[in-house]
């Protein structure tokens, strides 16, 4: 088994690489290999908790939790959350927040990185 | 794993999303991630500038004055502090009529370290040296 | 119709600007757009600077970029954020953003 | 005088056409003009309280305020928000909250309309 | 003022980026603006597609299946169902190839109303009507 | 190296993908991508599609724009999420996205 790194900036909601973005890391954790997902730009407002799941809209705070139930690692950016008015009290528990040499250090450890840039 | 090299590669115009000059940001951490690493271990990024991503990077930028935010030109700045290595493709700047000495240097604090005008071919075998490629 | 086009990219994504009929056609090149008037491309000026009679470009986007108001090509009318302001309430009636 | 209403969906902090829309709302309130802003998309987010601002990164929350100050009348789309997890208990007070025919009826009564799409 | 004309004017592809849905949703928001206007006065949109902005309007689509999210295809439907116009360029559909027939109409729910496939001079026409144009 | 390149949209804003050179290149179609697997502009295919030996296109993306497996070229391996996890470890060493 290997382990992926994801780095996401895209924001949530109908912009579907950040959908994407989650899949893939399911698909990936459902064979048994390792994910980190590192969130960056826009996709670091995704980590705000208490969203709501409007049918219209597609959501973050669900699919974060599912896969951190099944042990994917999720870092967000702490400048670029707390730079839009998300910090820990307010965020997903289980969610990490560090700096983006998370990222570069997850990367050393991985075997694949797939860096999706775009807002 | 010894030190895992990475290629940046920068191919959308600074100041148009915030992709652009997060690459820079993220490649500037390089510098602390050893916090996070086994000793021995290292990370060595490059990062590079191609396409319409030469675009936003020439000395003289107001943004700070004019927006209230660090220019791109700053962050280059830091890069060359930190001394990493920083490759903008000739090709492309000489497509946009872009003077190589237009490029921005640190010189004024104190940093040896310059911006590499490289061919393409350089930056492909950047590409190829490193362990992961991140586009931005 | 009296028609002021925000063009806020270098590389357009669309081509809805080539198709657009306006009796009175401005482009107002703001954020990236200002490299159409700053830049040219493999010796090239943008087409867009043939398209319509009346350009402006925006001061403030231009010196965001260390680019100089003196850059920017002789058919397009350096302005500030204020001038864009009186421009579209006062020359055109309509506005688009592309 | 006159009213412009301004429609802006790309998301605050990096992306630049935010940080446009309000200068251009600025500099029309400030010669006389009534404004209208309507956030939908990714601006949606902008309306969260308590943003830091960095200087790396732009920012919302001051130049909102200031705007308000001014008069200018800014409202953001509820659904949009709520799914982003922003709701009016964390957001900037001043902001109005509504669906998207608040932005069809300021458009009904504006000179002028600017509709800023993107992320 | 009475009936204000607006056109709205899709350029960009369904499923890209949010822009693309939200002019959908937001020009079915006139059929309730009426509680924010004064008696008599009223928003009428017309729903323009052109260029890519033709791009993921077809018949048959599972978005809600496969992503969880109401696809392009039903906020269509519902802009029929609320009697909308609603244009899509023939030239531009002509160019992608996308058959007139894809186009998805709200009969099982009861429209009458249909999508339109409309020469680029009638949406020309439509944003020259219009009081303000609206670019997503 | 062996590089596989997700590809995210139709029009694509860079030439980047043009000036790649690789052992290996594999286009992944994604997103609004996979419109340059299933639809011609004026007639004519994706220039994409002389780009590299190794095309796949996601069929949940696919289906999700109300197209079906079958619209697709037949140079392009229709594949699901799942799938994608095992070409991105068994058959390349990097992945890219444009």
């Amino acid at each position: 088994m290997a382990t992926l790194t994801i780095g996401c900036f895209p924001g949530l909601v109908g912009n579907m690489t950040y959908d994407f973005a989650l899949k893939l890391a399911e698909a990936a954790v459902n064979k048994g290999h390792k994910v980190n997902i590192w969130f960056s730009g826009n996709a670091s407002g995704s980590v705000k908790a208490k969203q709501k799941h409007l049918k219209d809209y597609s959501t973050g705070e669900k699919h974060l939790r599912a896969l951190i139930e099944k042990g994917v690692e999720i870092c967000t950016c702490e400048a670029c959350s707390i730079a839009r008015g998300v910090d820990k009290t307010n965020a997903i528990e289980g969610i990490q927040w560090n700096a983006m040499h998370w990222y570069l250090a997850k990367i050393h450890a991985s075997d694949r990185v797939l860096q999706i840039g775009g807002e | 794993m010894g030190d895992v090299k990475l290629a940046f590669v920068v191919q959308k115009p600074q100041y148009k999303s915030e992709t652009s000059r997060l690459a820079i940001t993220h490649a500037i951490s390089y510098q602390t991630v050893e916090i996070l690493l086994e000793d021995g271990d290292i990370v060595t990024p490059t990062l590079c500038f191609v396409g319409e991503g030469v675009l936003g990077l020439q000395k003289g930028q107001k943004a700070m004055d004019l927006y209230g935010i660090t220019s791109t030109e700053t962050h280059i700045k830091n890069c060359l502090l930190v001394d990493l290595d920083v490759l903008v493709c000739k090709e492309d700047l000489a497509k946009y009529g872009i003077p190589e000495d237009m490029m921005p240097d640190a010189e004024d604090m104190g940093a040896d370290k310059k911006i590499k005008v490289a061919p393409f071919s350089e930056i492909q075998k950047a590409m190829e040296d490193a362990k992961h490629v991140l586009f931005f | 119709m009296k028609l002021a086009v925000f063009v806020s990219d270098f590389k357009l994504a669309c081509d809805t600007l080539e198709r657009l009929n306006a009796d009175k056609l401005g482009i107002i090149f703001v954020a990236n757009g200002v490299y159409h008037a700053t830049t040219k491309e493999n010796g090239k000026s943008s087409s867009l600077l043939d398209k319509a009679p009346n350009l402006y470009a925006l001061s403030e986007d231009i010196q965001t970029r260390g680019m100089k108001d003196e850059d920017v090509d002789k058919r397009v009318k350096v302005v500030n954020y204020s001038d864009v302001v009186d421009i579209i309430f006062n020359e055109y009636d309509k506005l688009a953003w592309i």
